[in-house]
Parts: structure tokens; C-alpha cells; sequence
């Protein structure tokens, strides 16, 4: 069952990144995750926000949707999407080092993604866009 | 200021402020960089003790200045990171490239 | 010029009472607002939301729709919507210590908002929902 | 546990924790008016000092507080109220029911 829902959604604007990843961190908050948990979770999203606004819109501004579910109070799943540019070889895409973003990107975006949360989903139509859908269990806390 | 440079005769430190994303990144390159074409150190720290939050883009921080350092055979060395910066740098196989000191540890 | 924009939803959960106030709160601080400025946003959001939660829905649930404009890098301005109850006398409802929740309700969440924010207006539809829009301009810095 | 009870003799301070909004102020409500109940204090304070927000879902908890206590005719003294909080509470005219210290005065 569902029992949040944030849905949220700024322009690509680089200084974005940051808001974008405190507001879903803070919404996961009221679950009472760990601070692990919760770190996971704000490096996954800041891997997702940023690759819209870099390489999605590229030198172009878009919205970034960016939709958070909790169900049963535990489990976390977060989708990322954009109407950038699409990704035509998501399997490539997602693999560790691959970049098509110069010098300065690592190439690890989804490898943090993956890593850090239990699931990955990408999802790209070229020209259209791309949805990330990633979902992370929260340990049970005994309180 | 993101960055705080401390010049020791060859070994120079740089104090990183804030978080590294994308965003943030941009500024601290230029200073790291503009640091290591004056001094020319044989050794660079990048201490993250002030570094409340990385992601990839610090990865990409990270190696860019390594390969620099390397055209002059100075080493990098990399102190005071947090779990979270740990994480992520452990995921990236950093540890390969520079040592790496956890907070607290000496 | 509008310089930046955010969008949320959230359902009208008590729970989330704390997480609209911050996210908006660190949305605007991408602004580099002075501490009372944060604050009255803050206490200004707080209570537009909570009326959502306590009056517009009631027993029922419903979708909050927050707002944020960011206007020349200078200017916020807030929009939180309801679909719930409406209001059918705005005039007195904005009156301070009026207040239909009983007992531990001060009557005083309009005043908050007109009180802390540089504008408020308060547009509302028996039965269809209510919108409440603040704006405030934050003081120049010299940096 | 958001709030905690200190009893001295007829004087009762209630130390309230976190931030006051419609959500919270429930639970804080409870735990004074219980508070007040058993122990039938002449003074109430409260202690705001680990209240980092409040809106006016606070002034609704101290005028219904105010309201228990006068009909023991006892009294209420609100302690270490941060800007913001003496902020709402000015607003609301708080200070012509109860005495208003704000933080760090004593
Ligand atoms: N939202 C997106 N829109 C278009 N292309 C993307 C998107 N996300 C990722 N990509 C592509 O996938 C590649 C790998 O992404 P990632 O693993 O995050 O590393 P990095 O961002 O460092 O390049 C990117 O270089 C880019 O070509
Ligand atoms: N979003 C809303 N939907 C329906 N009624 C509302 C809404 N906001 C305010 N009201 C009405 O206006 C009254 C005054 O609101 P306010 O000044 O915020 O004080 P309080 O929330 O303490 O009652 C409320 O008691 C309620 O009747």
C-alpha cells in the first residue's frame, strides 16, 4: 500500500541538484531511516537530477520530474524523469565508466544508482526522454 | 570560498568546503588546478573534512587531478572523508589511485 | 523574470506539515535569505498548509499543490492549493482569532501569513477548494 | 518523548522538544494537561528552549494551557523562546497572559 506520495518538479537549473536531493531526504526522514540509508538515498538522487540536467538537457532547460512513493512505510521508490535527449543504448549507458560527458564525468552516475539503492530501472525513448526508477527497503527499526 | 589552499614548500593541501555535485565541482577544479600550476607540488592533499556531501561529480574531481598530478610524478593523497564520501569513492576504486584516510583515523 | 519554479504535491498526512516547510524553506535558500526571512516563509507555509490538512480535508485526504516562484533572484512567491471544502466568508475567515477548529485552533493562521509575508490573497470556491497566494521580497545583500 | 515534566513542589516545568505544528502539538498537549492534572501546580513553565519552530498551532497549546491553569487560578510562565518563536507569540499577544522570557535572558 501506499502511504506517501511526494511529487516535485524543478527546472534543470544546476543549482537545483542540491535542493533536489535535501527535499527527497527529508521526505524519506519521516520514515526514521538510517543515516546510511538516507545518504544512499541522497547520492542516488543527486546521480539521477544531475544526469538530467547534463546530459537530458544538455545546454537546453527542461523540468525534472521527480516522484517519490513509500509504501508500507518501508519500502522507497523514486522515479527521475526528463523530455531531454533519450538515451539509445541504455545497456552502455549503465555501464561503469561509460560517459558521453567529457573529462570531468566519472561515468559512475548509474553505477551509484545501483549500488546504493535494491533496484534500477532505466526507461528511454530517444528525443522523448528518460525515467529512472530506482527503490530502496528500509531496515525495520525496533523502537 | 570552497576551497582553502595551504602551501608547504613542495606538499600542498587543499581544504574542500561544502557539498560536490556537479554544481559545486566546476569552482573547486579551477582552484585545485590554478593551486597545482603555481606551486607545482610533488605532493597534493585534497582533505574533505568540511565536505558534507559527494556524489559522482567528486569522482570525476578526483581523477581529473590525479591525471594532472601525474604528467608532473606527484603524488595525491586524500584525507578525512566522511562514510558517505567513503562510500562512493570505494564504489569508484579510488583507493587504486591515492590514499585514502577515513575521518578520525591519523 | 521568473528565475526558478518548484512544484510539489504531497497528500494532506499531518505527518507531512514538517516536510512542506522545509523543502520550501530549502528552496529558498538557494537565495541566501537572512535567518528571520527563512523563518517567516517557514511559519507562513506551515500555516497555509496546515489549513489544508485541518480545514480544507477535514476527516477526508486530499492533495496539497505547492508553488514556489522565484522572481529576479529576489521576489518568492507561494501558491498552496486545496481541492477540499473552501471557504464561504473569506473576509471573516481572515479576521484574526476567527477560527472554525475548535478549541485548540488560534484563529490566527491567516494573520500569521499576511503578518510575516509582504502580500497575501486568499481565493476560494464553496465545495471546490482554496487558493492562497504570499509573496515576499527578500532584502538585497551586499556580497 | 516531546515533552519532559520537572515537579518542584507547586512549581511544574514542562521542557517541550522539537517543533510545534498541528501534527506535534497534539501529543504536547496531552502530556501537559496530565501533567497539570496530577500535580496541581500554582506555576506552570514552559520551557521552550529545544523548540527549534513553532506556528501558531503553539499559541493554540499555551492560551489552552492558560486556560487549565486558570481555573486553578494558577499561573503560566513561557522561558527561552528563540526569535522566531517570540516572533508568532508577539503576533498573537501572548505576552498580555503570560511572562515571556526569550533565550539567553534570565
Ligand atoms: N537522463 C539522461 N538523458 C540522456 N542521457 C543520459 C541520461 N542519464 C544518463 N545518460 C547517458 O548515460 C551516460 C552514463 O551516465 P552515468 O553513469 O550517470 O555517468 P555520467 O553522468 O558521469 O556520464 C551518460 O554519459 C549519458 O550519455
Ligand atoms: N484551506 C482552507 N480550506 C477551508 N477553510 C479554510 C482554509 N484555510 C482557512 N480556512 C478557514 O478559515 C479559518 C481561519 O483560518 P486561520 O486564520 O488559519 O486560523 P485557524 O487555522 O487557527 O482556524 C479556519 O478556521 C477555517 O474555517
Amino acid at each position: 500500500m501506499i502511504t506517501n506520495v511526494l511529487k516535485l518538479v524543478i527546472p534543470s537549473k544546476s543549482s537545483n541538484e542540491s535542493f533536489a536531493r535535501v527535499a527527497v531526504a527529508s521526505f524519506v526522514a519521516q520514515l526514521d531511516p538510517t543515516l546510511e540509508e538516507i545518504n544512499d538515498i541522497k547520492t542516488a538522487v543527486s546521480e539521477a537530477v544531475t544526469n538530467c540536467i547534463v546530459h537530458a538537457y544538455k545546454e537546453s532547460m527542461g523540468n525534472i520530474y521527480i516522484t517519490v512513493q513509500v509504501i508500507d512505510n518501508l519500502t522507497v521508490k523514486i522515479k527521475v524523469r526528463d523530455n531531454g535527449c533519450g538515451i539509445d543504448n541504455i545497456k552502455q549507458a549503465m555501464q561503469p565508466l561509460f560517459t558521453t560527458g567529457g573529462e570531468e564525468r566519472a561515468g559512475l552516475g548509474f553505477a551509484v544508482m545501483e549500488s546504493f539503492m535494491d533496484k534500477l530501472s532505466v526507461k528511454s525513448k530517444d528525443g522523448k526522454g528518460t525515467v529512472v526508477t530506482m527503490q530502496k527497503k528500509l531496515s525495520i527499526r525496533i523502537s | 570560498m570552497p576551497v582553502k589552499i595551504d602551501v608547504n614548500g613542495e606538499l600542498v593541501t587543499a581544504y574542500l568546503e561544502g557539498e560536490i555535485d556537479h554544481h559545486s565541482a566546476r569552482v573547486m577544479r579551477n582552484d585545485i588546478d590554478s593551486a597545482i600550476e603555481r606551486n607545482m607540488p610533488s605532493m597534493l592533499i585534497l582533505d574533505f573534512r568540511d565536505i558534507s556531501f559527494m556524489d559522482s561529480s567528486g569522482i570525476g574531481l578526483v581523477m581529473g587531478r590525479y591525471k594532472n598530478l601525474k604528467k608532473n610524478n606527484a603524488e595525491l593523497h586524500i584525507t578525512n572523508t566522511s562514510p558517505q564520501i567513503y562510500k562512493v569513492m570505494k564504489l569508484a576504486g579510488l583507493e587504486r589511485l591515492a590514499k585514502i584516510d577515513k575521518v578520525g583515523s591519523k
